[in-house]
């Protein structure tokens, strides 16, 4: 899968490839709600995440996007409501097969290659298997050249595919993704963003936030609309940017002003 | 009045003299504290650690406790070692009394809680950046601990020092449980509190910028292993 | 300002430990209306202090370094204040077998043929060096002997009886400390009672021609009324459980 | 053996009779370290963080030096505060020696390398997220000083409460200018030590718990300030 | 200056409006070279620049851009080589009239407000004046009902915006922008650039990276294009998107790979 695809109709029909069988999905939310100080930043009274490509989340600055991608993790606790995946709450075993690029990549003191090695290691795999794995990792990343830097020095684009090649190596069942390509160049995003399809199509579950409405075509199966911590719509992906089906996607997409 | 330069040149002199007798109290001292401060933080920082990251009902109270512990005055502990290990006491057995022994014992109590009450802010502040990141990789908060002290290691060598200072420089808790016996359990500070009481305040005084050349060598030296421990990979 | 009205006086441990000086000095006080301020160390350091000027009177037991202090001009005058006695304690169990005895030369020579444990102050005070005068009689080589069953503390006398009951040696301390230590354990005095066991304090006003902020009129005044009869008299009535712990003899005393 | 329960009731005791003279020691020992801490904060806290960012030849010698102070010995820092302070002593005319204002300068002494030590680490942690920006806005690194101290001022309390636990603590100091005076200079660690040497170890370890409560005691007010002090602005 | 301008070639329109007379301008540097253990990450023989339009910095992930930057800015020392303004080398006066947004923003353990309100401080601004100036641009800035909240609390894109306002609010002559818009969405995105374009406007020189060839249209003056640390081209904007004269920039503007 070393293509370079690059239309989103032609994205679309590799949808039928997703395996089907994503033992942790559906995810379900209800209820779901997130508050400090009495606000409710986050507040999505019912939320189903089903396998198949891509669920892009959009929405203005503050709309609780990454709010909303760590209650899911498991990372914040909601003020109230509950997650299920398959049916089952949050665990150890679920914690597992989730893998999440942050907005803001916290890399760990060490050289760029111990990043990803350490991902891998405190995921259980043996040493004589990680070794090649690293390498793999940081050959798609383009990051081979800079393995033994420490990863606190590196660019801002080049700290935001390590993190992204740090969560892939482990090779998720979900990856939540909160805006990774927005440091990177033009030509570094369409890699990164076929290293997404790839996963997607060997069935990883993709959620993820980007603000490029165009990455969101290539990309999405499905786009969740928020404003102000609430669900506007939840819409399969071409259908959302013909003709969204809430004012505020709508106003989003057309540039006008959110208030 | 009192010349401070001549006690500086009495203590280059002493040491110059090569007297065996010195230097085996030289000797015991950093035996006894460093021993003291290598099973202190073995114990200090991984509680520290813990602490910083666990969150338990009563954590606060935890905490206050142990930054209290950072003045548990040597008097003291010395008193409770010495009642512990008294013949009397229910260690009596082990025979530590009066040995050097003892006085280890007697400073890895008053030294744990000052490497575990600076070990927790330390591991605080970078458990602040690193927490979520960690658990997304499936660490939990305590089995993150080996992680952030291996990450926070050059700002936990001041901790260290913090406690090496406190180990090396105190005489209250020594003197109890080791007696300051003559050619046995004799250390730079009870030498010097020693003299001080025999009147001898410039030897006194020598003693004491000897004890402060070796805690400055002992300094220096982990200042050059952390300076040329690569750096690399630590930014 | 009365408040302000003190002198200090430089001394050592065992007047201080055996509650002698709490009990004289209120009453001092009642009488002058001068507070006495204490700084209880080693014979040494308090020499040592009264040498820097550190204070106004020196009340202190060891005789020869007392008149060396005064004839190389740093204090007035020495008086003799009063004695009480040297007495060696020891474990119950007695592993010398010197209990009772009041030859001192012949029990020292005994423990070191046992090797029994002695645990020495080893610090120069006035009490070291009585003991090692003592020790010198019986003709006993301690210093090769330390580190094993000899054992030189290097502290004050209740740092000493601490470590030595905790160690079951015997000690040797002058009798006011023993009668007021409070850590006895199960320990007795085996040794007492021998004419070489005297033990004199003397005290000295600080020359004020050395050092102009000695007050020296109260600190005459302490003198006076400690060697005069209403001090001598409040020494002899200082008693715990009964016992006598001072013998005043200034009087007696020579100059 | 000794009972270790039985003194913490003989502690509960004693505070409980409200014994005046023992009230007294116990707010000596306070307002002498209380204030100690206080004046080493004021010296040490800007000198650790000006060390942290500051750039010098023989920075790391500077570094090295103070943190070998925190192993200053406490009876040797009393030995130069007190030659200072004599009648024979250069500062001898403040006739100081032998009150609360000797003790508190001695104890100013041990603890400003204490908290300048662990000052600088905490700022230098701080600084390597803050200091690129600060310059950006013009300020040079001597005068981010004050911001840097005070955007860590919650890590930084570590710092003083180290400094404060040592100068509770301490002994060897404080009896040798203070000179351990009833009614003058006398505080719970002389008085314990006094006790100690007097064979009242049950008396002496009572002290001893009250001592640590009161450690405990002003860690909780500490403790208490810093989580009602509106923690907003500060995540 | 309110209304929203996003024609390109109506912004090159305003290009006269400028204020030529930018007291800290031309920037030149020569032979500036910065180098990590023998590598060199920047090596510039020679760079001028002149008051006008933003200059536009673009390169892939990695180039040398925020170094660059950072070099100009006076953050950190060249391993050889200089920088002159107006002639003169930098000091405290030329320091002080120069401000910066980082690719990566700090915010200091403060509220909103007082995040702003410090810049203006340490920039010698009176208590009386700060506060209505601390008022304007947490309103252009949009911050205004989150002014009381911890700073680093804010979302990623309303960090950004607040480094952003922080930055604009001393009104410095020089500002240096590293992808200021990278995390925010459409909707702010044009709005931070009508910012950019009014301090433009008023005289400030803007010297700023961004990855979004959009945005550098609509913004640049010209475009200098920076590749493995050096300068591949300095061209104005028009000709650099329409006929770029490097290699290098051509390959990135069509997509290509660039190793
Ligand atoms: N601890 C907090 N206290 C107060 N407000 C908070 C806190 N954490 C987040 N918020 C607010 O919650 C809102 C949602 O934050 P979130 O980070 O989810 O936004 P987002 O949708 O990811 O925005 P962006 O696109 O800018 O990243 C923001 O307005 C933010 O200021
Ligand atoms: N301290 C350092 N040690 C080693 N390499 C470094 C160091 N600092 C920066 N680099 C390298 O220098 C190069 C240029 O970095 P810079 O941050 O300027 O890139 P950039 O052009 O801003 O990239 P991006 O678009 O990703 O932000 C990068 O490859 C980076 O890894
Ligand atoms: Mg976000
Ligand atoms: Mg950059």
């Amino acid at each position: 899968m070393n293509q370079m695809i690059a239309e989103a109709d032609f994205v679309n029909a590799t949808a039928d490839k997703h395996a089907q069988g994503n033992p942790m999905l559906p995810l379900a939310a209800s209820g779901l709600r997130f508050a400090i100080n009495g606000r409710a930043l986050v507040d999505v009274e019912a939320l189903d995440i089903q396998p198949g490509m891509p669920t892009v989340i959009m929405g203005p600055n503050g709309a609780g996007k990454s709010l909303l991608l760590r209650l899911l993790h498991g990372l914040i606790v909601p003020s109230s409501g509950s997650i299920t995946w398959a049916g089952k709450p949050a665990g150890k075993n679920i914690q597992h097969n989730q893998a999440m690029v942050f907005q803001r990549p916290v890399l760990l003191r060490r050289s760029v290659a111990a990043n990803i090695d350490y991902a891998l290691k405190v995921h259980g795999i043996t040493r004589s298997e990680r070794q090649p794995r690293v390498e793999t990792w940081l050959e798609k990343a383009d990051l081979k050249p800079l393995a033994r830097q420490p990863a606190r020095t590196l660019s801002g684009g080049e700290q935001q595919r390590l993190s992204l090649a740090r969560a892939l190596a482990v090779e998720p069942q979900i990856l939540f993704l909160d805006e990774p390509t927005a440091s990177l160049d033009p030509v570094s995003t369409q890699a990164i963003e076929t290293l997404i399809r790839d996963a997607s199509d060997r069935g990883t579950k993709i959620i993820m936030v980007t603000h490029d409405p165009g990455q969101a075509k290539r990309l999405a199966g499905e786009v969740i609309f928020i404003h102000r911590g609430e669900i506007s719509e939840k819409t399969p992906a071409k259908t959302f940017f013909k003709s969204p089906s809430s004012e505020q996607a709508r106003a989003f997409l057309s540039g006008g002003l959110l208030i | 009045m009192h010349n401070f330069a001549s006690s500086f040149i009495y203590a280059a002199q002493l040491l110059l003299s090569g007297d065996p007798e010195l230097w085996a109290i030289v000797l015991l001292s950093l035996k006894v504290s460093l021993s003291a401060v290598g099973i202190a933080a073995l114990i200090g920082m991984p509680l520290g650690a813990a602490l910083a990251v666990a969150r338990f009902p009563g954590r606060g109270a935890a905490v206050i406790l142990v930054n209290s512990l950072m003045g548990l005055p040597p008097v003291v502990v010395g008193l409770l070692v010495y009642l512990l290990l008294s013949n009397a006491g229910p260690l009596g057995v082990l025979q530590l009394l009066y040995t050097p022994g003892a006085m280890i014992f007697a400073q890895v109590v008053l030294v744990t809680p000052i490497i575990a009450a600076l070990t927790r802010q330390v591991i605080e502040d970078l458990d602040s950046e690193y927490s979520e990141q960690l658990r997304s990789f499936g660490v939990s908060r305590l089995k993150s601990v080996p992680t952030l002290l291996w990450d926070a290691r050059y700002s936990l060598l001041t901790a260290l020092l913090a406690g090496f200072g406190r180990a090396v420089a105190e005489v209250g808790a020594v003197i109890i449980v080791g007696g300051n016996i003559n050619h046995v359990t004799r250390v730079m500070t009870t030498t010097i509190a020693l003299e001080t009481s025999k009147g001898n305040l410039s030897l006194a005084l020598a003693l004491g910028f000897i004890l402060i050349g070796i805690a400055i060598a002992v300094n220096a030296a982990l200042g050059m292993l952390k300076s040329t421990a690569a750096r690399s990979a630590y930014a | 300002n009365a408040e302000d009205r003190f002198i200090i006086v430089q001394s050592t441990t065992s007047t201080q430990n055996s509650g002698l000086l709490d009990y004289l000095l209120p009453i001092f006080k009642e009488k002058t209306g001068i507070e006495v301020r204490v700084v209880a160390v080693g014979t040494g350091q308090a020499i040592k202090n009264a040498q820097n000027g550190d204070g106004d009177v020196l009340l202190v037991h060891a005789k020869p370094a007392e008149e060396k202090f005064v004839a190389e001009g740093w204090g007035v005058e020495r008086f003799d204040v009063m004695y009480n006695d040297f007495v060696i304690v020891g474990p119950a169990n007695d592993p010398a077998g010197v209990a009772g005895s009041n030859d001192v030369v012949a029990a020292l020579t005994k423990i070191a043929e046992t090797k029994s444990p002695f645990a020495s102050r080893g610090d120069d005070s006035g009490t070291h060096k009585a003991e090692k005068r003592l020790w010198k009689a019986a003709g006993i080589d301690i210093a090769s002997a330390s580190g094993d069953w000899y054992r030189e503390t290097g502290s004050g006398m209740g740092a000493t009886l601490n470590a030595g009951v905790g160690m079951g040696a015997y000690i040797m301390t002058d009798r006011a400390t023993w009668i007021s230590f409070g850590n006895k354990g199960d320990y007795k005095v085996a040794v007492e009672g021998d004419d070489k066991m005297f033990n004199q304090y003397g005290v000295i006003l600080v020359n004020p021609e050395k050092f102009p902020n000695v007050k020296a009129e109260d600190g005459k005044t302490f003198i006076g009324w400690l060697i005069g009869d209403e001090g001598q008299k409040a020494i002899a009535d200082f008693k715990i459980d009964g016992q006598q712990l001072f013998f005043p003899n200034a009087s007696a005393g020579n100059s």
